[in-house]
């Protein structure tokens, strides 16, 4: 198996070229089993891989071709394994096989099924080469195709002048922050003359000190890529609007893997991080206060999954705070935790806009809990897991995070203290969604609950959730060893105790009313702050203004090609001269005539002024 | 001596005359200065001694090119109207502009002309010098000019011809 | 002898198929097919009994010898005009692109001109003999003539077959490129001269020419001469007018040809003529001349995003992307000019796609505003997969050609000055934006009722087997473009050799 | 005699004014008779120029070109007067002003 890695990320890629090529002539059956199967080949052969990894802890270097070779620029089309590579291959496949099935129902009666799992299939491959590549350039491969992908799916229902705007708008902000990252692509091979990653961070340790300013830019513009994909402040409002693709789109794409692509891509040149201290502390702030701005922002969405949406960018953002605070695996592993409740809950809410004609606002759901059972404890589980109650997979991975961050000289208490305003947040939205969506009154009736083909990635995500936090993942060798200290008792305390006051608010909140906040809310401050935060902290509409309008007014006013205008001069001037010359034709012989004498008397003078000799 | 003094009154003659054809408004009274010029011109040749060519301008300047011009006009019968009509194109406004340029052309001309020196001969250059070098040396150019009087004869009559079928066609076709 | 017989047959050719009408109607297009294919085959044959491209020397400037096929006759040896050919690598590039793309072009004309057809074939096909004559004459004047011969049939093409403007449009074209023409040939005369009075020999040899001593200042204005006359043809900014209304307003194949092939015309002279003939003189106008190219990147990007009809928009991205060669060639390191050649390749697939697709929309739709259009998918699913696939094509996707061009030629221009790059990297960007707002307005979005009674026909199979070359072609390029270095590399050795390169490495200009 | 012949500048004075006048009459005439008078004034200014240098140098060629204006002045006279028929004829006016179309 160990030879011969590329036909992981290459099974689904020829399943979504069939599908793309004889799609419309395929039954529906077959396209779904398609879909499925060539993921499920890929997570068996993930698995077989990670037991041999877990019994010779091998890395594994695989090259196919060399894609280019240019002047000493040779990055190949090969690819890297080790315990990382591994931990996100896992993710992939294992949920990726989980949500296909998942889709087989959820996209049934669509008629664009074929196209569906084209690009779904599509996409694991793209994710697949991300985070196996070996190189850059092939990573930048994988990150251009899973966004491609992204904008595909999201735009699905193309129908729909908004889904096309969402998707667009996925694109072009990741696109930005992409640019960055290529730029950093380009000074970094300048630098290093190298793109192979492990080669890098090798000549990078001996080029640079730490501290040295080329390697914070680059860091820099690894950065800005980064907080593209992972819809990090301040590239994230794209997140929230591509939900506007299909739910379990949304599950794999924005929830499980492609969103996390930027902590996969900082954790895998953590190398030229530790060279930039400053650009950790970068990471670590955009973490932060993402983390807390998606928090407040989720509390005030009344759309199922846009609160999904911003509890993963705040999620993300626990992981980003990982890493700049140096705690890479806990990162990594908060990254795992997150895809599998995360996924589990997107799934969730899946089927209930599946049962529910595709509704999405919460307060017109309601009672769930006895209609649909088991999309109930599916959503229980994953709530838990989100508020990182004790025990599940979600509270292993926050904790090390949290303990993490306080031992960070200098900045660490601030950090975890604000880290675990967000926790009670996470705690307060997740179970105020659990409370409307599934308790009280009734609002609408659904058909019915989940087939099999969702019950069954809803029950594994669920056990995953529960039992994810025990896994230990293998990426000891990959990052540098912490020092193991541990921080006071108390701050474990407290720690585990915040999420469990966040349940308890909700509880009294949205659950049994025992606090009203009713008059809090329709204060005028209070109602402007939940406007404020239900848009997004106005960053929206600030980006809005700021760039779309004026790009767009750029467009108009140059549309008339204001270049063609000094052509357009000259061709006046051309104009004036004819109108002058014509005037001249006019067909008075008088006029000729004293034309003529005038030509001459210049002749003549000319003539006298010339030395002499030439007279005579 | 008598010459010169003979010279000065052509000259007079002809220069007057001339800015009279101009300026005339009848096209008769025109011609018959203009023939007064011609004539004094003629009397320059003899002067400067060709006989020869004072005689083709007498004969055939003075005689048969200004009998056409008298021919013609005659036809167009232009009449009191014509006169009047002449004067009122004759404006100061009018020949002002034209008046400066050839003042201004006369002047240069005047200038350059004015470092020639030497008289003229006059010991006459005889007809019969003038035919030698036309059938000599300048048997071409003759050639040349028969043609050119030959397409000037055939264009008028071509020209005269139509005219005078038109005349014809139209007043056949009014009555 | 071969090179004159690749031209030859294309002007054969043409007669043919102008004859042709006379019999059968349908003739000329087959005909015309029959005889590019021909053309390419016979090229095919020939190379394959030379020897292998990547195992060959970098051809030296100055000894024809060295370069894979030359030929070389009197003309007019009075002033040492001579018929002179000569192929390359890069050469050969462009007349294997030449000819599969007038391929494309008679497909992408398969049904769209209905009349004078044999005409029309005649001149599509002379215009290819002057493209290729244009890619091998190494002799000054038979490059101008050839420059000239490629132009009128295109002329002709726009005026007689164009849309709704064409008389403008034509005759925009035609005096752009005509007095750009001219300011070449000045230049041309004006270094012949003063290589006649350095030597006292009148030659209008590439390779006599190369190496002529002059005065900077001399050299300077001689190298303007060219440049302009070639970034008119690219076009680079500020010279790129003429392209929208021309692009716009050609039929479908001309369309095709025009960005396909006749940009690449002037990129190849920039590369062939305007550098190494003036090394000093290019290379200290490379800062200005890469300013232009940042521009075009960026002005056609934003004009691109502004338009409403589907072909301006496809002729504005034109000039974003031609903009990106013209900073490969100045960036003038190996890195940028495979760069540059890899865009002029894959620019001519991605772009003669993208029109054959606006051609076909107006076909069926006659109308090329996208106001108008909108959610064309429903009824045309496998015109708007295609359309797709170009679309992330042009916006640079990785896999695809247009990426490995457009990363090489950043990477090369990154060395030289990096914050040229950073504004060329914008265009990325705004790549996406104009590139998906294509797609978006015409593909996707709402159904348009006003084509549901229409019928709309999907693309049939000649124009997806047309497509399919387009796309396999873009796919290799982008996941194996190394046949296309290694036919570049040796060529582009040999042109660094000629010149230094320019000293300003990105660290000074970082710190 | 001797010493007391014509000065040729003179003669060409005379010449240059017959000329100078000739062209002012053509230039304020809008009649295509008068036109051609001073058309007719012109020729023979230059003739006498001729003249007067061929006198000067004492060689015949003057009087030559001067039968050489001769034709060309006869010529001139001939298709100029059938012309100023014709535009009689045509436009009912000899104003060359309102002949200036060129239609048949």
């Amino acid at each position: 198996m160990s030879e011969t890695i590329w036909v992981i990320p290459l099974i689904p890629l020829l399943s979504s070229v069939m599908l793309m090529l004889f799609g419309s002539r395929l039954k529906i059956t077959h396209i779904g089993f398609l879909g499925v199967a060539s993921v499920g080949i890929s997570a068996l052969l993930t698995l077989v891989l990670a037991v041999e990894f877990m019994q010779n802890q091998q890395i594994i270097q695989e090259s196919l071709w060399t894609w280019m070779e240019v002047a000493g620029f040779a990055p190949g089309i090969s690819f890297y394994f080790d315990g990382l590579t591994l931990v996100m291959m896992s993710v992939i496949t294992g949920v990726g096989f989980l949500i296909h099935l998942f889709s087989t129902e959820f996209m049934e009666k669509d008629p664009s099924y074929a196209r569906y799992f084209a690009y779904l299939n599509m996409f694991v491959a793209a994710m697949l080469v991300l985070v196996m590549a070996d190189n850059l350039l092939l990573l930048y491969l994988g990150w251009e195709g899973v966004g491609v992908c992204s904008y595909l799916l999201v735009g699905f229902w193309y129908q729909h002048n908004a889904n096309g705007q969402a998707a667009r708008k996925a694109f072009i902000v990741t696109r930005i922050g992409d640019t960055a990252m290529a730029l950093g692509l380009l000074l970094l091979f300048t630098e290093l003359g190298t793109l192979d990653i492990q080669a890098m961070v090798g000549a990078a340790n001996q080029t640079w000190q730490i501290g040295d300013s080329i390697p914070l830019i680059a860091c820099l513009l690894i950065i800005c890529g980064a907080v593209g994909k992972s819809a990090q402040l301040p590239l994230h409002t794209w997140l929230p609007d591509a939900m506007a693709g299909p739910t379990p789109v949304s599950a794999l794409i924005h929830a499980a893997t492609m969103v996390t692509a930027g902590v996969y891509l900082i954790a895998r040149t953590h190398g030229l991080f530790l060279l930039a201290p400053t650009a950790m502390t970068v990471v670590a702030v955009i973490g932060i206060a993402t983390s807390l701005m998606a928090a407040f922002t989720a509390l005030m969405q009344t759309d199922i999954k846009r609160i999904l949406a911003y509890s993963t960018i705040s999620q993300i953002g626990y992981m980003f705070l990982a890493l700049g605070v140096g705690a890479w695996s806990a990162g990594i592993f908060h990254l795992m935790t997150h895809a599998f409740f995360k996924a589990l809950l997107f799934l969730g809410s899946g089927a209930i806009i599946h049962c529910l004609h595709h509704e999405h606002n919460i307060f017109k759901m309601g009672g769930l809990r006895t209609r649909m059972p088991v999309t109930f404890w599916s959503f229980m589980i994953g709530s838990a897991a989100l508020a990182a109650l004790p025990m599940t997979s979600g509270f292993f991975s926050k904790d090390q995070i949290l303990l993490q961050a306080y031992q960070l000289p200098d900045l660490g208490p601030g950090l975890w203290m604000a880290g675990l305003l967000g926790a009670l947040l996470t705690a307060i939205y997740s179970f105020r969604l659990v409370f409307v969506v599934f308790f009280g009154e009734a609002n609408t009736e659904p058909d019915k609950d989940t087939g099999w083909r969702m019950a069954v990635p809803l029950s594994v995500l669920c056990f995953l959730a529960m039992i994810g936090g025990y896994f230990m993942i293998p990426v000891a060798e990959v990052f540098p060893a912490s020092d193991g200290s541990h921080p006071a008792h108390w701050v474990e305390y407290v720690s585990i105790s915040v999420p469990l006051v966040g349940l308890l608010v909700a509880y009294l909140v949205f659950f049994n009313r025992r606090l009203n906040i009713d008059g809090l809310a329709n204060s005028t401050v209070g109602k402007s702050l939940g406007n404020f935060w239900l848009s997004g902290w106005g960053i929206d509409w600030l980006y809005d203004h700021l760039f779309v309008r004026p790009y767009y007014g750029l467009a108009n006013l140059l549309k008339s090609e204001p270049v063609d205008g000094i052509y357009g001069l000259i061709v006046a001037l051309n104009q004036t001269f004819n109108h002058w010359l014509s005037a001249a034709q006019s067909g008075r012989m008088r006029w000729y005539l004293a034309s003529m004498v005038a030509g001459l008397i210049i002749l003549i003078t000319l003539a006298a002024n010339l030395p002499t000799g030439v007279l005579q | 001596m008598l010459e010169i003094v003979f010279f000065y009154i052509a000259a007079t003659v002809a220069l007057i005359a001339t800015v009279m054809a101009m300026t005339r408004a009848n096209a008769i009274h025109a011609l018959i200065y203009l023939i007064v010029s011609l004539l004094a011109v003629a009397v320059i040749f003899f002067l400067i001694g060709a006989p020869f060519a004072a005689a083709l301008e007498i004969v055939i300047y003075a005689g048969a090119i200004m009998v056409l011009f008298v021919f013609v006009i005659m036809m167009l019968n232009l009449g009191e109207k014509g006169d009047k009509q002449e004067r009122q194109w004759l404006k100061p406004g009018i020949w002002a502009g034209p008046a400066i340029l050839s003042v201004i052309l006369l002047v240069e001309l005047l200038i350059v002309i004015g470092d020639v020196n030497g008289p003229v001969s006059v010991s006459a250059v005889s007809a019969k010098e003038v035919g030698l070098s036309l059938f000599g040396p300048y048997v071409l150019a003759v050639e040349i000019a028969a043609m050119l009087l030959l397409a000037g004869l055939v264009g008028s009559f071509h020209l005269g011809r139509r005219y005078l079928e038109r005349d014809h066609i139209e007043k056949g076709s009014s009555q | 002898m071969i090179m004159i017989n690749l031209i030859g047959i294309l002007l054969i050719g043409g007669l043919l198929a102008m004859i042709s009408e006379r019999f059968d109607d349908k003739m000329p297009r087959k005909v015309a097919m029959a005889v590019v294919l021909t053309d390419l085959l016979y090229l095919l044959m020939c190379l394959s009994g030379m020897p292998e491209i990547t195992q060959l020397q970098a051809p030296l400037a100055n000894d024809p010898s060295t370069w894979l096929m030359h030929f070389k006759s009197d003309w007019i040896p009075a002033f040492g005009i001579s018929i002179e050919l000569a192929l390359d690598g890069i050469s050969l590039l462009m007349v294997l692109l030449t000819l599969v793309l007038g391929a494309i072009a008679i497909s992408a004309s398969w049904t769209d001109i209905v009349v004078r057809k044999g005409f029309f074939e005649a001149n599509l096909l002379w215009s290819l003999a002057g493209v290729l004559g244009v890619f091998m004459a190494l002799d000054l004047l038979l490059f101008f003539l050839f420059w000239e011969v490629m132009l009128i049939p295109m002329y002709f093409m726009i005026a007689i077959w164009g849309h709704e403007n064409r008389g403008y449009a034509a005759m925009k074209f035609f005096i752009f490129t005509q007095a750009s023409g001219l300011l070449m040939l000045i230049s041309v005369l004006a270094l012949v001269a003063i290589n006649h009075s350095n030597t006292g020999v009148w030659s209008f040899s590439y390779f006599d020419l190369l190496n002529t001593q002059m005065a900077e200042q001399t050299a300077h204005w001689i190298m303007l001469g060219f440049f302009v006359a070639f970034v008119v043809k690219l076009p680079g900014f500020p010279f790129h007018t003429w392209l929208p209304d021309a692009h716009t307003q050609a039929p479908t194949a001309g369309s095709v040809i025009l960005a396909g092939i006749l940009l690449k015309t002037g990129a190849y002279g920039l590369i062939r003529f305007a550098v190494p003939l003036f090394p000093e003189a290019a290379l200290n106008f490379s800062y200005p001349a890469m300013l232009l190219g940042a521009a075009g990147v960026v002005y056609g990007a934003v004009l691109a995003f502004g338009q409403t009809d589907f072909k301006r928009l496809i002729a504005y991205s034109s000039v974003s992307h031609m903009g990106f060669v013209l900073l490969g060639i100045y960036a003038w390191n190996e890195l940028a000019l495979q760069g540059a050649v890899m865009q002029m390749v894959a620019h001519g697939f991605s772009t003669a796609a993208l029109f054959m697709i606006a051609g076909s929309l107006q076909e069926r739709l006659h109308t090329r505003d996208m106001r108008q259009m909108s959610g064309l998918w429903q009824q045309m699913p496998r015109m708007g997969a295609v359309a797709m696939f170009f679309v992330v094509a042009s916006l640079g996707l990785p896999g695809l050609g247009n990426f490995v061009a457009e990363f090489l030629v950043l990477l090369g221009l990154f060395k030289v000055n990096a914050w040229i790059t950073v504004i060329a990297a914008t265009g990325l960007i705004t790549g996406a934006a104009y590139s998906l707002l294509l797609m978006q307005r015409s593909f996707q979005g709402e159904v348009n009722k006003k084509w549901a009674d229409h019928g709309l026909i999907d693309f049939g199979s000649r124009e997806m087997l047309t497509m399919a070359v387009m796309m396999i072609a873009l796919i290799v390029l982008g996941i194996y473009p190394q046949p296309v270095l290694d036919t570049a590399h040796p060529v582009l050795q040999s042109l660094l050799e000629l010149t230094t390169e320019p000293v300003n490495t990105v660290a000074e200009v970082v710190r | 005699m001797d010493g007391l012949n014509i000065p040729l500048n003179h003669i060409l004075l005379v010449s240059s004014l017959l000329f100078a006048i000739g062209m002012l009459g053509l230039m304020i005439r809008r009649n295509i008779i008068f036109i051609l008078m001073s058309l007719e004034v012109m020729l023979n200014a230059a003739a006498l120029a001729f003249v007067a240098a061929g006198a000067h140098w004492e060689q015949p060629d003057g009087q030559v070109v001067f039968m050489l204006i001769l034709t060309v002045a006869a010529a001139e006279v001939a298709v100029g007067l059938g012309l100023v028929l014709q535009v009689q004829k045509r436009f009912k006016t000899l104003d060359m002003d309102h002949a200036n179309r060129m239609q048949g």
